[in-house]
């Protein structure tokens, strides 16, 4: 492809990118906010294709074009269902009644002026050759990371920390939403056509899952989007109307939304009992412990995301209080 | 001679996006749109798949596109199912 | 030795899971953890006091590659605040939760907050910063739901949002400074970081982020809702410590990484606000209606008050004054921390015996509740800086400071604010000591009662009587 | 054959473009689905062209993740329109 | 300088500029939700564009682990202020 016909297209995908934003935001009607952004990010993931980031356009493909878009749309069912939802303005209409003409006026030209010193800042930044060292350290110690695919090794061995401190914001996400009370109703059982897509479907992407999972170590994947496209099958299960969307029961739900930070602080606790830094593998054993842990998380994310998908624990699975 | 084909299979693929998304656009009404997008979805992608599979170094990749294009078919066939009957059901209301 | 650092971080996480594994020892498995955790502060304290400043690099990557946590004289005064006050409010809610279906959400969410806390004060690497502050942001506004009434969800709900915002521009910062300086950790970027545009609009980003989440005034307005609302022990952490944490980040970011980028414009644009914060916090904390109400408000004007420090801690020289200055604005920050939340668990108490908080039902208290009435003139006498509080040394410094710089206002918006802190602390004690009795008013137990005075007696008078030991701990770990 | 994909992802980008459109104006939610079916299907061809264009094999992933979550994205769309259970 | 580079960052500035707004001004939760999560997505956009190297270069690959976790952290965010929107709209309905 020369570099012309590159440049329309980055302009054409980049105008629709910001269209669809604008769109997106600028629409009063919920749903329609709801399609925008799910489109919003299905062309996000071609920007990310676009700019070399595979593993980045895999989980904006599972996550910003799919699921998400899946919770904004239970979300809204709910709002169709109670008259005060969350597409209505009854929580904040004290501060958009008071709105007036001059504060739209002057958060437009704020933000705006924010755009021009944000681009200002980064074309000054681009004007110097890149700063190389980190992704130059990056390939120097690849070798010892036990996986050749650079992302993964520095969300599961270089930043594993940060990895670990990520799956501790799902796991307090999800235990905020059981907290917040029961389950959403079960949808109706599906009709012969939906069911015959839910046959189809779910086995593909439990497959797919396995093989995002597999491949990680060394071409783009890994758990979280592996993960991601577990939930998938999980949602389309309930979305067909099934009681078993493959979401243990009770105490096994918890040991598998746990799973992922369990894995990860075991790992670590044992390798600081042998002498070794939190998390610091051997070189030897990385590739194995990499894959143990990512398995783990592989199952705490879908877990997690089904499980908010669903909205709370499945009745079966309150917990029960001696009282 | 592959490649030929699979030049062959691309811009007929090609053809049929363009006529599904100009249906899509123009055309009056919902059924007829979603018609005209299923052309788009089915047949477009179908031999733009058939034709890069052609071209693809293992089986591995070709079996990948196959499934990429069944994931299409179905999600398209499912919805324009229910799409339509939902847009069915909205007329018979009103 | 220096493991210490990432066990301060994986214990209360470990914890969180046996409590969410093990529903029915909850409690008991959360007071463990908060034991341990408090001992292994400890022990960091007077690591930190001994061999200075430690380092943790995880996964034995050098810091840059990897991620390092850090702890110096500051994190490791602030790691102790935060175990004592957890501490203390967890044997407060094991009693205030015991009969309550919250409670098995409540254990988890409490140590995944007490990770995120150790976590923040830990890091030394910008995105992993942020990460802690989304954890921080998501415990508390989980924790805060929790009461499950509608005011309850309704301030979680505009909590959620606002944090999220912040965290957006701390991370929008976080993405120019990878892409001005292509590093993250903290120590290199203190060294390579120039005062030049892309600096001032990243750290631009990053402190508006950060007042979101610390409510300075004009940014408060989501804070009196979100701590008055919540049940009272995340009251009392919500309004202790995790507004502090973000002004730890300010602070730290201000005074150490961007030192040479800040300019005294800034830092007098930032004490203004604070200034504004101070008397608007104090005048609606005496115009409250509710005690809840009162002590969110007094945090909004006690959060105003540590931003007083920054034109000082600007216009000062290295050397003795800025020291005292710094360690004074520790000093009040501790004393804040311990005062407030011991109120708030005062107001817990008193809340549960009789079904309200309003002040003006208050009387009779004295009588019936009498250790916790003695912890409230405590914490008043810390929140309005009276001798041998930790708050008083902290004023004075404040003042010394001002003096010494010429900057008279501030000393002038110091008078006010403590006054009208008398002023609202003697409106609750005038009540309290009313001598007309409410029948709702029983005995409470111990458990209930005992952590509010403990903790306001370590804000009035410990922290007073052992001030030195801070300033000297601070030169330790500078 | 390079200048036929770059045709192609060119011809791919105009449907995208035109999906957009009628993304954009609607009118109801039955044909923004529609539409968003058609940048779906849009972006799955791109996603494979660009896969051999810019030499990633891995885009060939990136696009059967998108095609599979498209039918999860039509699920859910039409799994709300029969009404739930009320249990 | 790469003009593709400059292209991708400098729409991620306009993208941060319009959720930015959109959160400030908008009255309904969903478009607030939606609106930080666009502005998210621009801040991405400017991170991997720091990344790119060319089409012929490897990027680097921090940015896009940064990336990575920030859409996970940020999908978790909003399930939790879809949870909490959803029995915030049960209550109102109760009263």
């Amino acid at each position: 492809m020369n570099s012309t016909s590159l440049l329309v297209f980055d302009g054409l995908l980049l105008v629709s990118i910001v269209s669809l934003a604008w769109a997106a935001l600028a629409s009063i009607d919920a749903r329609r906010s709801v399609i925008l952004f799910m489109a919003f990010g299905l062309v996000l993931a071609l920007a990310w294709a676009r700019l070399r980031a595979p593993d980045v356009a895999l989980a904006e493909a599972a996550i910003g074009a799919g699921l998400s878009g899946a919770l904004l749309l239970a979300a809204l069912h709910d709002h169709d269902r109670t008259a005060a939802g969350v597409g209505s303005s009854s929580t904040q209409n004290q501060t958009s009644a008071g709105l007036t003409t001059v504060i739209r006026w002057s958060v437009t030209l704020l933000c705006a002026a924010l755009a021009v010193g944000l681009g200002w800042a980064l074309v000054h930044v681009f004007d110097h050759p890149a700063n190389d060292a980190l992704a130059r350290a990056v390939a120097e110690n690849l070798d010892l990371s036990g996986v050749s695919n650079p992302v993964t090794a520095v969300l599961l061995n270089f930043r594993a920390y940060d990895t670990l401190l990520e799956l501790a914001v799902l796991l307090t996400a999800v235990l905020g939403i059981f907290a917040l009370g029961p389950a959403r109703a079960g949808y109706q059982p599906a009709g012969l056509i939906f069911d015959g897509l839910t046959r189809w479907l779910v086995p593909v992407l439990i497959l797919t899952a396995a093989y995002l999972l597999w491949v990680g170590a060394h071409a783009p994947g890994g758990a979280f989007q592996a993960g991601a496209t577990l939930a998938a099958a999980g949602v389309v299960l309930r979305l067909a109307g099934r009681h078993q969307i493959g979401l243990p029961a009770a105490r096994t739900l918890h040991i598998v939304l746990a799973a992922g930070v369990g894995m990860f602080l075991l790992v670590g606790f044992a390798l600081l009992a042998t002498g070794r830094a939190f998390l610091g593998y051997p070189p030897a054993w990385a590739g194995s412990l990499i894959l143990l842990i990512e398995t783990a998380a592989m199952l705490a994310i879908a877990a997690t995301l089904v499980s908010a998908f669903v909205g709370g624990q499945p009745e079966s699975v309150t917990i029960d209080n001696e009282e | 001679m592959i490649n030929a084909l699979s030049s062959l299979l691309i811009l007929a693929g090609l053809f049929f996006y363009i006529a599904g998304s100009i249906g899509l656009l123009r055309l009056p009404d919902l059924y007829s749109r979603l018609h005209a997008l299923t052309k788009a979805d089915n047949l477009g992608l179908g031999l733009l798949t058939a034709g890069m599979a052609l071209q693809m170094p293992n089986l591995m990749t070709a079996l990948k596109l196959v499934i990429i294009w069944l994931a299409i078919l179905v999600a398209s066939a499912t919805s324009a199912h229910l799409i339509a009957r939902h847009a069915r059901r909205r007329e018979s209301r009103s | 030795m220096t493991d210490v650092l990432i066990i301060l971080v994986s214990l209360p996480l470990a914890g969180a899971l046996l409590c969410l594994l093990l529903p029915r020892a909850a409690t008991v498995v959360a007071l463990i953890t908060a034991v341990i955790t408090a001992l292994a502060s400890g022990s960091l304290l007077y690591a930190v006091s001994t061999q200075g400043t430690l380092l943790y690099e995880l996964g034995g990557w050098t810091a840059g590659l990897g991620i390092a946590l850090r702890a110096d004289g500051l994190s490791a005064l602030l790691l102790v605040m935060v175990a004592l006050v957890i501490l203390a409010t967890s044997f407060y809610a094991s009693a205030y939760f015991s009969k309550s279906a919250a409670r098995a959400h409540f254990w988890p969410l409490w140590l995944l907050l007490w990770t995120a806390l150790n976590a923040l004060l830990l890091s030394g690497d910008l995105f992993n910063l942020y990460v802690t502050l989304e954890l921080l942001g998501l415990s508390a506004v989980a924790l805060a739901s929790l009461g499950g009434k509608i005011a309850a969800v309704q301030a979680a709900l505009r909590y959620l949002l606002v944090g999220l915002l912040g965290s957006m521009l701390f991370l929008a910062g976080v993405s120019l400074i990878y892409a001005g300086y292509g590093s993250l950790d903290l120590a290199v970027l203190s060294r390579t970081v120039e005062p030049e545009p892309i600096a001032w609009l990243a750290l631009s980003l990053m402190t508006a982020g950060l007042l979101l989440k610390t409510a300075l005034f004009p940014l408060h307005f989501w804070l009196p809702p979100a701590h008055a609302s919540a049940p009272a022990p995340v009251s009392a952490a919500l309004s202790a410590l995790v507004v502090k944490a973000a002004f730890y980040l300010v602070l730290r970011l201000w005074m150490d990484v961007f030192a040479d980028v800040v300019t005294p414009a800034a830092a007098d644009l930032l004490a203004a606000l604070g200034a504004t914060a101070v008397l608007w916090g104090s005048w609606r904390a005496l115009r409250a209606q509710r005690l809840k109400v009162l002590a969110a408000y007094s945090t909004v004007a006690q959060l105003g008050y540590l931003f007083l420090f920054f034109p000082l801690l600007q216009a000062l020289p290295p050397g003795p004054a800025l020291d005292a200055a710094t360690g004074g604005l520790i000093m009040l920050a501790l004393s804040h921390g311990f005062a407030k939340a011991g109120l708030f668990l005062a107001i817990g108490v008193i809340q549960q015996r009789s079904g309200n908080d309003s002040i003006a039902e208050l009387d009779g208290t004295a009588q019936r509740l009498p250790v916790t009435t003695f912890a409230i003139a405590l914490a008043g006498v810390a929140l309005i800086g009276l001798p041998p509080s930790g708050a008083f040394l902290g004023k004075w410094q404040l003042i010394a400071g001002s003096f010494a710089t010429g900057q008279w206002l501030w000393i002038v918006v110091t008078v006010i604010g403590s006054l009208l802190a008398a002023a609202y602390t003697f409106r609750i004690l005038g009540h309290a000591f009313g001598s007309q009795l409410y029948p709702s008013r029983a005995f409470a137990v111990a458990r209930e009662e005992w952590p509010a005075l403990i903790l306001t007696a370590t804000a009035a008078v410990v922290l007073g009587l052992a001030g030195a030991s801070v300033w000297t701990l601070l030169e330790a770990g500078a | 054959m390079s200048e036929l994909l770059s045709l192609a992802t060119m011809v791919l980008m105009l449907s995208l473009l035109l999906g957009l459109l009628r993304i954009l104006r609607g009118p109801d939610a039955g044909d923004r689905m529609l539409a968003a079916q058609l940048i779906g299907t849009a972006g799955v061809g791109l996603l494979m062209l660009l896969s051999v264009l810019l030499d990633q094999p891995a885009l060939i992933d990136v696009a059967l993740i998108l095609a599979l979550l498209a039918a999860v994205a039509a699920a859910a769309f039409t799994g709300q329109q029969r009404e739930q259970r009320d249990d | 300088m790469l003009t593709t580079q400059l292209l991708y960052a400098l729409s991620g500035c306009v993208i941060v500029a319009l959720g930015l707004r959109s959160a400030l001004l908008h009255s309904s939760l969903l478009q607030r939700v939606l609106a930080i999560n666009v502005m998210g997505s621009g801040v991405f956009m400017i991170l991997l564009a720091v990344a790119y190297r060319g089409a012929e270069v490897a990027p680097d690959p921090v940015p896009h682990a940064l990336v990575l976790t920030g859409i996970v952290v940020a999908v978790s965010a909003t399930a939790l202020a879809l949870a909490l929107a959803r029995r915030l709209a049960a209550e109102q309905d109760d009263d």
